[in-house]
């Protein structure tokens, strides 16, 4: 097995260009695929029989729900990497994960509380899909504090990886058990849409909010990992011509 | 346009949440480009003073 | 016979080089003195060959070879940092042997040996937190001597200590160096060593 | 200079643990606080709810056990701390032996001494609450297995913040979320138990979070300390 | 060598109050450590109990003044001991200016960072257990008036625990009892709130308490820690 | 003029009696070298001048008064012991300032000044966890300085330093005692100050 890649990829020269070479890339079919999902969702896509206009709210709020998980697993597993095999790179993306998925997981919470009140009669209810959502929040928060509070650099990347993967292994027997949790008390049982399926005119803007969330996330990532990677760099030569 | 804006009566829920979705979107972009002039400025600055000291 | 080699050695704290392409080979039966100014890295170095600082490049022989298990060469070396490790609720009995336990087992006596051999039966069996920072010291170094390790890495040994503590340190070191131990120690007093038996290495502040 | 016969790692943890075990004993206040706080947690409730022991036996299971969980945190932030600033951690880590059986032996300490008395102090908080006499096994047990996971979660989070300053309130911030899973399965089984119904199901998970904390925590404990000592 | 100007006790005590906030905000992440934590606390009552607001409304003065209890004790076990770790303390004790003084500027530091943050996040994690909004300013006034009490009667702990040998048993035994009438007036007062009474005995009474802590606790906490330091 | 004069003091740790009747009498101008070998009191007599340590009886007499206050009496006396008392997160521009201002305004410049007079301007500004031993020792003395007290209590003031910091410590007491200031300090190394200005006591471990 040729393992030359793995340590290209390692490289941080290689990944400073290769970000800055990749970010149009996602940048810019993102806001293609958000725009069109905005129309979709908000113009062309029929009122819902039981919750008119209010399910309208799915289009921001599924997508940063969606989000949130995804960069939490995409966090920890970068850490991974860079607790086992030493990248730093590894650790760069992990760094440059915590604060926008802090930012989706709280716009999730809160997009929610805002559906719910029109839903349930309340902003929030004790629901475990929920709890569990706030829980990734508090994890999260978790993260940047133990970053924030470790001064060097290197120590407060293998800590806070530490830290990630441990939740890695937690956050599928947290949600697991907030499930369980809920399910021997009565259910408030108001999370489903009350229908199986879901049109098509509803169904494409939802699938294309979360293509072009998830593509922004790469693209915004990219931008944090060229900082990130620079920030790390103590004394390198690439980064005269990296700079300029 | 206003019965749009109306949102058949969900707009006070709908349009926060919105908002704060675009919001979201908005920030993390400008900090991040932030994060990434301000390395670069770094960079430089420390480049300038190694060339500095090395003459 | 025990060899302790390091080479190009890099080190860094937070964002500051502090070690730049050291390296040394050391004999056994030798002793090294690490000399320069407050803040050139001799703690540093001490504690990144002991593994408690990491390096960002170099390689560390040990007896001619990369030692495969840390815990091995570890287990082939004392160190001492600018503070005595002892807890302040037990005495120094205790102390001596909960750190030897861990290492490996005790022989009957051989604490109280090392303890006399310190000079300090007197309060051996006084909470550590009642004694005087030199008599810490002396303690610490009792457990130095108890661990019987080829390998001493001594920070600044002579601290706290009185001219007999000062006497006693030069012996205890120059028994382990017939043993054909090796010491690194880093210390800004002239120990009175057999200049045959010292080796110098001197570190610069970076920058 | 001949090579030093190594004990085993067993032998080793086994003196860390004596070792905690003597200090604790030295220092009584160290082995009261938690518990006077899950005793105070625990009966701060009647206070303020209601005396009627039908009802205060409704929220037992969540009383005992946020008590619990918030008395092992409190504990916890010290677990390293004493040890990391005399040097005692260093040592641990320059021993040659497995740094994983070393913290855990101290987690052990920690439990024995901290976990273990509060879950014998359960059945006399329990009685307090109203708790029928026949659920105090299945709760005892409950919180014998749950605490041993508690504590070894918060060993990692006192590890990790090792060097952090006010480090307290932080590791606590760290380990109670990851946390909840005992909680839930914890008064899961404790409610079982005073109603009537079979807890075993609950204990079951409450066990399998311990088998998964045995085998993981010391190890992340073991990196957290590695890198907080640097 | 001229006689030195010295400061007034007050602008003393004002710079160690500085300090004390200078070392604590270092880090804006911290700001949002308490915030974070009381968020925990609250949610941890709910996994163990059960998510009926309705109920939990109930025990709600419960969680509040345990989460209240918690924080300071977790923050005020470290209040002198850093202090004293690096011998600041001592330097304050030698500064020619009254300790007490000193020492109350570092709990009204801790009280700022932890009791402020707290009472002023009631009203959110009040919401999350179904108090009603009009309930907020009874609560808000019993959190501030009964976390000043529990920061001074922690000082006096902290300061005891200097001191292992003598103070270590007293302190816990003394500060946790001293702390319960606290959190029974302080429950009693959130209970009034909740329940639309009127809270305004149980207040009176908490700021009885503060006044008494605010009078004796300093000289207190003072005495500890001078013996302490020996 | 300043005088610092001592009379029959006895002080206890614990149970055993550590200083039994010392007494002295130290001018202005003057340096009183306590000397003693490990665990003689040294560090005892230094705190319990300073009032850390309570003493079982004896007379302290500061410019020929009994102090009927004890914090004018601190206001004017300088203490530093086995650790510099400096806060690891801030850096030493901070410390200083918070240190002065327990005590007294601070005057625009004067701590820059002090840091510069220890030779700590290039790490003035860096938290003082990331300084080496002998860096923050140095930030010890600048606070010192800045006290601008006329009584020192030096307790093993060499510890940590190199050659150059030791000769800048001789300076410093010079200075001191040149302004008719006392130092009162406790060291097992010469410190080459002139021995005209200099006292000796020296105390032996009891019993
Ligand atoms: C604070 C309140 C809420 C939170 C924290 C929350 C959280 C979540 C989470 C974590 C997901 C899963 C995303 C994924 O796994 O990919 C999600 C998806 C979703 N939520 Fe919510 N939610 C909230 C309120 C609501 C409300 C009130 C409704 C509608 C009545 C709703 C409807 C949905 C729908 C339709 C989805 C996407 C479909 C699915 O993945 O099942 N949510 N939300
Ligand atoms: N955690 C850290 N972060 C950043 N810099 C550090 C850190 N620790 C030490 N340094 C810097 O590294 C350099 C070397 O420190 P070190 O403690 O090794 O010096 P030293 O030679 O032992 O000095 P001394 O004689 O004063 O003990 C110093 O300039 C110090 O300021
Ligand atoms: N808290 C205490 N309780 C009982 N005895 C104590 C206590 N502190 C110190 N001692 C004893 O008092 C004696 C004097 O201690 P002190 O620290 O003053 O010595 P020292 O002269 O400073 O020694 P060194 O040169 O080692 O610093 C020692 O014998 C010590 O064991
Ligand atoms: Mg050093
Ligand atoms: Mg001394």
């Amino acid at each position: 097995m040729d393992w030359t890649w793995f340590h290209k990829f390692g490289s941080p020269p290689h990944v400073y260009r290769l970000a800055g070479v990749l970010t149009p890339w996602f940048a810019w079919p993102a806001v293609a695929a958000i725009l069109a999902g905005l129309y979709g969702g908000l113009v062309l896509a029929p009122p819902d029989y039981q919750q008119g206009d209010g399910f309208r709210i799915i289009y921001v709020h599924a997508p940063s729900a969606w989000l949130s998980v995804m960069i939490y697993a995409t966090m920890a597993a970068a850490a991974f990497v860079g607790l086992v095999w030493r990248m730093k790179v590894a650790h760069a993306v992990a760094a440059s994960c915590a604060g926008i998925g802090a930012w989706f997981t709280a716009v999730s919470l809160v997009t929610g509380m805002l559906w719910g009140k029109p839903m349930w009669g309340t902003y929030w209810v004790w629901d475990p899909r929920l709890t569990a959502q706030l829980i990734l929040l508090l994890l999260f928060f978790g993260y940047m504090a133990l970053r924030a509070g470790i001064d060097d650099l290197g120590r407060a990347d293998r800590a806070s990886a530490v830290l990630a993967v441990v939740g890695l292994v937690n956050v599928p027997i947290i949600r697991f058990s907030v499930d369980w949790w809920n399910s021997i008390h009565q259910a408030p049982s108001v999370m489903k849409l009350g229908r199986p399926t879901m049109p098509m005119d509803m169904l494409v803007p939802l699938l294309l909010m979360l293509l072009g969330f998830t593509l922004y996330f790469a693209a915004v990532l990219m931008v944090r990992l060229r900082a990130e990677v620079l920030r790390r760099e103590r004394n390198a030569s690439w980064l005269k011509e990296a700079v300029l | 346009m206003s019965e749009f804006l109306a949102m058949g009566g969900y707009a006070q829920f709908l349009w926060p949440a919105y908002a704060l979705a675009l919001l979201a979107l908005v920030v993390n972009v400008v900090v991040a480009r932030r994060a990434l002039q301000a390395a670069r400025a770094e960079v430089a600055r420390r480049l300038a003073m190694q060339d500095g000291a090395g003459e | 016979m025990n060899t302790l080699s390091l080479s190009n050695w890099h080190v860094f704290r937070g964002e500051r080089q502090v070690l730049r392409g050291v390296g040394f080979d050391l004999q056994g039966g030798r002793c090294l003195q690490v000399l320069g100014d407050n803040g050139s890295g001799k703690t540093t170095l001490l504690r990144s060959i002991a593994g408690l600082v990491p390096r960002e490049a170099g390689e560390l022989r040990w007896c001619g070879a990369v030692p495969a298990d840390e815990g091995q060469f570890h287990a082939d070396l004392g160190y001492l940092g600018h503070d005595p490790p002892l807890k302040a609720d037990l005495d120094a009995r205790e102390n001596l042997a909960f750190a030897l336990r861990v290492r490996r087992p005790v022989v009957a006596g051989e604490i109280d040996a090392a303890l006399a051999r310190v000079g300090a039966q007197a309060y051996a069996d006084r909470p550590v937190r009642t004694l005087s920072a030199g008599q810490r010291r002396r303690i610490a170094f009792a457990a130095l001597l108890c661990f019987r390790v080829p390998l001493w890495l001594l920070d600044e040994p002579t601290t706290n200590l009185d001219a007999a503590g000062i006497a006693l340190l030069r012996e205890l070191m120059d028994e382990c160096l017939a043993r054909g131990g090796l010491v690194v120690t880093a210390t800004h007093q002239d120990l009175g060593l057999d200049p045959r038996r010292l080796d110098r290495l001197a570190l610069a502040v970076l920058r | 200079m001949t090579p030093q016969p190594r004990t085993s790692a067993l032998a080793a943890a086994s003196a860390v643990l004596q070792r905690d075990l003597v200090l604790a004993l030295r220092r009584p206040s160290q082995l009261l606080q938690p518990l006077a706080f899950f005793v105070v947690v625990t009966l701060l409730f009647p206070l303020g709810y209601t005396p009627e022991l039908a009802k205060l036996r409704s929220i037992a299971p969540g009383v005992l056990w946020v008590g619990a969980l918030l008395a092992s945190v409190l504990a916890l932030d010290s677990l390293f701390r004493d040890d990391a600033a005399d040097g005692t951690l260093e040592q641990f880590v320059l021993a040659g032996q497995p740094l994983a059986a070393l913290l855990f032996a101290k987690t052990a300490a920690h439990w024995l001494l901290t976990g273990l008395p509060l879950a014998l102090m359960a059945p006399v908080t329990g009685i307090a609450l109203g708790v029928p006499i026949e659920a105090m096994p299945g709760i005892l047990c409950a919180l014998c297995i749950g605490t041993v996971t508690l504590s070894l979660i918060g060993a990692i989070g006192a590890g990790l913040t090792l060097g952090v300053r006010r480090g307290g309130v932080l590791s606590s911030l760290l380990t109670l979320p990851l946390s909840v899973p005992v909680l839930v399965f914890g008064a899961r089984a404790t409610e079982l138990a005073i109603t009537g119904g079979s807890p075993s199901g609950a204990l079951y998970l409450l066990a399998a979070l311990m088998v998964l904390g045995l085998t993981l925590a010391p190890l992340a404990a073991a990196a957290a300390v590695r890198i907080g000592l640097e």
